[in-house]
């Protein structure tokens, strides 16, 4: 076989691949983290996969004892909550109403125990609190789209 | 020849006076002029020396990436310069950018370090192009150690996107891109402050890329002009 | 068959192996290539093998060049090197079916019995190579490039392990060849066996080709070139 | 077609080397199945956590395993120069890069037929009905590492170091493989079906097309110097 034409064949296949994992891939990403809704609509979840589940805290629901240092809380995608417990400390962006993804597993009692806390924080940099939401890259993209 | 070198010595030199400059005056529009970010606070500042960098150290390789296929299509011995010089420069850009998102990282996420996709993805980048730098060293032939590092330089270039989409899929922390984002614009959201502060910042980082590739491609360069010299008096 | 060298030079590292070869060669011609050690006559002919690429200049042969891909050019050349190339842990007869399926000659089972039997290893075919001595190892490698066919040989100093009637094949299978309208290249320090044998004469001292001639009788200045190098004469 | 032809040519002088040599087999096989002890005593794994954790410790074994393989690939051809002998040849070097990445498959799905079955019985698991789909799975997985495992392997064989420099520069490379795997492999082991893992599945696929497809190509340019 002449070496061009293996070139144009190869290349051709290389293309054909490359193209159909973009196209595939686009549609079926697997996030980093579930959020309350998908953590809620999963059936048989079992007690001790790990997990991560991301969202905002819900305001007022911070309920924090800095002598044990435990804080019990909610995250929330907009539609649904999920109660969370944590035991340590968290990051210093970590407050009501902003982004969190925290790791660990569900416990028997239904309460999320976290043996990890992040702070999340959106892509937008501003000096202005105004408009500004961490909550929005919790929400998927077609929510967003209407605005 | 003397001759021919100073005019480009003298521009080079200019270029890195325009970096020095660029770096100089969006520093201060970062750390003074540009508002601290009204969620983070001051830590965000770091975001003018963290974007700027990695973006600098995409660029680079991709110069790996060109000049490896160049050096596999034409055997040009300054087409390997020029990749083995990017790679070089490249890995010192990661680096920098991993350890300036790692201070980030700390106040805001509360973590040094999480296997977030694009912490792992940069992660692994560093590591490609370490192990580029690697081969090269350990293979005492000259030619061959510039093809087998072209190779690399190609197969590490392809397989970051299979890199990327892998470890993407694996999970995420790291929020979407600011500047980078195909479907909105950068002012939208970085305040535009910022965004020049973040311009001004890049455009240094830039001219100091090319400002250090060209002295490093000037070493390679002399390098094997030295060879040249060396083997001209040995026969 | 034409073999045309320009210009050829070939550097390790800092050293010069080979200087400025021209060289102009054709069917027929049967050469001895000889010089002191480290003249740069392996290196000449791996070039000629097309086992490793010049530093400058060009071989051509029939006015091909070779480049990766240009492998119908490789059917034409043959490296006999005594004791190489050969795998050890297959036996005499496996290790020529092989060789002849990768060079796709045609040969019947009879015709590679009667070519073992030429050089007298019909009794050893199913032992591996592993056990045969140097000397048969030499005369595997004689039967292989007979079966083989190539229109260039290069032979890399081949008498030091065979013995007399050995020497007697291979000059008669060197002798068939350039008959037949090939080209031989023989590296050696058995200078009065190659005198006698070669139709021409080249002689490298520290990489550079510095006598070019055919044969004559008396050979006054090949006398003269080679005692250069060889204090002591034309043994 | 001379290429599948020299690649089978080829294949045959390296798997009869094997067989009356059977170094690189054995020696895979025994660190294979010595790793399965390592684990065991380094984890000291409960039964339940051995399930979740099968697929990361399978692989690590096969990773292993297999780049010990690799450091070997073309130790046949470096006695006496035969790789000069080849490099000599009109050999397709695409069947070159064909031919070991097979040898090597073949080497690696042995060792795997072997070490899966052993880890169920030394682990006590008993989800045996999953064996074939993990096969599968497995199977594309060592694909790609072959594939671009060879590479690797040609490009380090006149480096200094090379044993260690090999598994430095493949490992990087091998993420998408090792991530796709592990999920296909957890995927299965979960719910008994690829399900939600078919996209890393697909990406599995499409990184051996892609690296396979590149390999024949590009390795004129990676044995030759």
């Amino acid at each position: 076989m002449a070496k061009s034409k293996r070139f144009l064949i190869g290349g051709i296949i290389i293309l054909a691949a490359i193209s159909y994992l973009v196209v595939g891939g686009m549609k079926e990403a697997i996030v980093y983290f579930v959020t309350p809704s998908e953590l809620k609509a999963k059936e048989n979840l079992s007690a001790d996969k790990f997990l991560r589940m991301g969202g905002m805290v819900v305001k007022g629901s911070l309920k924090k004892d800095l002598q044990t240092l435990t804080y019990h809380f909610e995250l929330t995608d907009g539609t649904t909550t999920f109660p969370v417990f944590f035991k340590g400390l968290p990051p210093d962006l970590f407050t009501e109403g902003k982004g969190a993804v925290v790791e660990g597993r569900i416990g028997k009692d239904g309460v999320f125990q976290a043996t990890t806390i992040m702070a999340k924080h959106a892509e937008e940099y501003s000096p202005h609190a105004d408009g500004k939401d961490a909550a929005k890259s919790f929400i998927p993209a077609k929510d967003t789209s209407t605005k | 020849m003397a001759q021919a070198a100073k005019p480009i010595r003298k521009s080079r030199g200019v270029l890195g006076a325009l970096a020095l400059t660029a770096i100089a005056i969006g520093l201060y529009w970062g750390l003074v002029i540009a508002p601290p970010d009204a969620y983070q606070g001051e830590v965000q500042r770091i975001m003018y020396l963290h974007l700027p960098s990695i973006l600098t150290a995409y660029l680079s390789y991709f110069l790996v990436f060109v000049g490896s296929g160049m050096y596999l299509w034409k055997r040009e011995k300054r087409d390997d310069i020029l990749a083995h010089s990017a790679a070089e420069i490249g890995v010192l850009f990661t680096a920098l950018t991993i350890i300036a998102g790692s201070i980030w990282g700390r106040p805001t996420w509360g973590v040094w370090w999480t296997w977030d996709a694009r912490l792992t993805l940069t992660a692994i980048l560093l590591l490609i192009y370490t192990g580029y730098l690697m081969l090269r060293s350990l293979i005492e032939d000259e030619s061959r150690a510039a093809s087998a590092a072209a190779v690399l330089g190609i197969i590490g270039f392809l397989d970051i996107p299979l890199i990327h989409m892998s470890v993407y899929w694996w999970r995420t922390l790291h929020q979407p891109p600011s500047i980078l984002q195909p479907n909105k614009p950068p002012w939208e959201n970085v305040h535009p402050s910022m965004l020049t502060a973040l311009a001004i910042s890049f455009a240094g980082f830039l001219l100091l890329y090319f400002y250090l590739l060209s002295l490093r491609y000037r070493l390679g360069e002399m390098r094997e002009k030295i060879k040249a010299r060396r083997l001209e008096r040995g026969v | 068959m034409r073999l045309s060298i320009d210009k050829l030079s070939k550097a390790y590292g800092f050293l010069w192996a080979l200087r400025d070869i021209h060289l102009e060669l054709q069917s027929g011609q049967l050469v001895a290539l000889l010089g002191p050690n480290g003249a740069g006559k392996t290196t000449l002919l791996k070039l000629f093998a097309g086992l490793i690429l010049p530093t400058a200049g060009s071989i051509q042969l029939d006015g091909a060049t070779f480049a990766p891909g240009a492998l119908d050019l490789r059917r034409k050349v043959g490296l006999l090197s005594p004791a190489d190339h050969l795998y050890e842990n297959l036996t005499v007869s496996e290790n020529l079916r092989f060789f002849a399926s990768l060079y796709r000659r045609r040969h019947s089972p009879a015709a590679l019995v009667q070519t073992l039997e030429s050089v007298n290893l019909g009794p050893r075919r199913d032992d591996y190579v592993a056990n045969l001595s140097s000397g048969m190892k030499c005369r595997l490698s004689i039967a292989k490039w007979q079966l083989l066919q190539p229109e260039l040989l290069l032979l890399d100093e081949p008498y030091g392990v065979l013995d007399g009637s050995g020497v007697d094949l291979l000059e008669g299978f060197l002798r068939a060849h350039c008959a037949g309208g090939g080209v031989v290249i023989m590296a050696s320090h058995h200078v009065s066996r190659v005198l006698q044998l070669c139709s021409h004469a080249l002689i490298l001292h520290q990489g550079r080709l510095t006598f070019n001639e055919a044969k004559q009788q008396p050979w006054p200045s090949f006398d003269r070139a080679f005692s250069e190098f060889l204090p002591h004469g034309g043994s | 077609m001379s290429l599948l032809s020299e690649t089978f040519l080829l294949l045959r002088k390296d798997l009869l080397l094997e067989l009356r040599r059977r170094d690189s087999l054995l020696t895979m096989f025994f660190f294979g199945t010595l790793l399965l002890f390592v684990f065991h005593f380094s984890f000291d794994l409960p039964p339940d956590k051995v399930a979740e954790m099968t697929p990361a410790l399978l692989w690590l074994a096969f990773l292993f395993t297999g780049t010990l393989g690799l450091a070997q690939l073309f130790n046949a051809e470096r006695e006496n120069h035969c790789l000069d002998a080849l490099l000599l040849s009109p050999l397709d070097r695409g069947a070159l890069f064909l031919a070991k990445t097979s040898f090597n498959l073949i080497l690696m799905v042995l060792v795997e037929i072997v070490v899966i079955p052993l880890f169920w019985i030394l682990f006590n698991l008993n989800s045996w009905n999953l064996l074939p789909q993990l096969f599968l799975v497995t199977f594309l997985g060592t694909v790609g590492f072959c594939v671009l495992g060879t590479i690797m392997a040609a490009i380090t064989l006149k480096a200094r170091a090379r044993e260690l420099l090999l598994p430095l520069i493949l490992f990087p490379l091998m993420i998408p493989i090792i991530l796709a795997t592990i999920r296909c492999m957890e995927n299965v082991l979960r719910t008994g079906e690829l399900g939600d893992a078919l996209p890393w599945l697909r990406l599995l696929l499409g990184f051996d097309v892609i690296f396979l497809t590149l390999g024949v190509l590009i390795f004129d340019w990676v044995i030759e110097s």
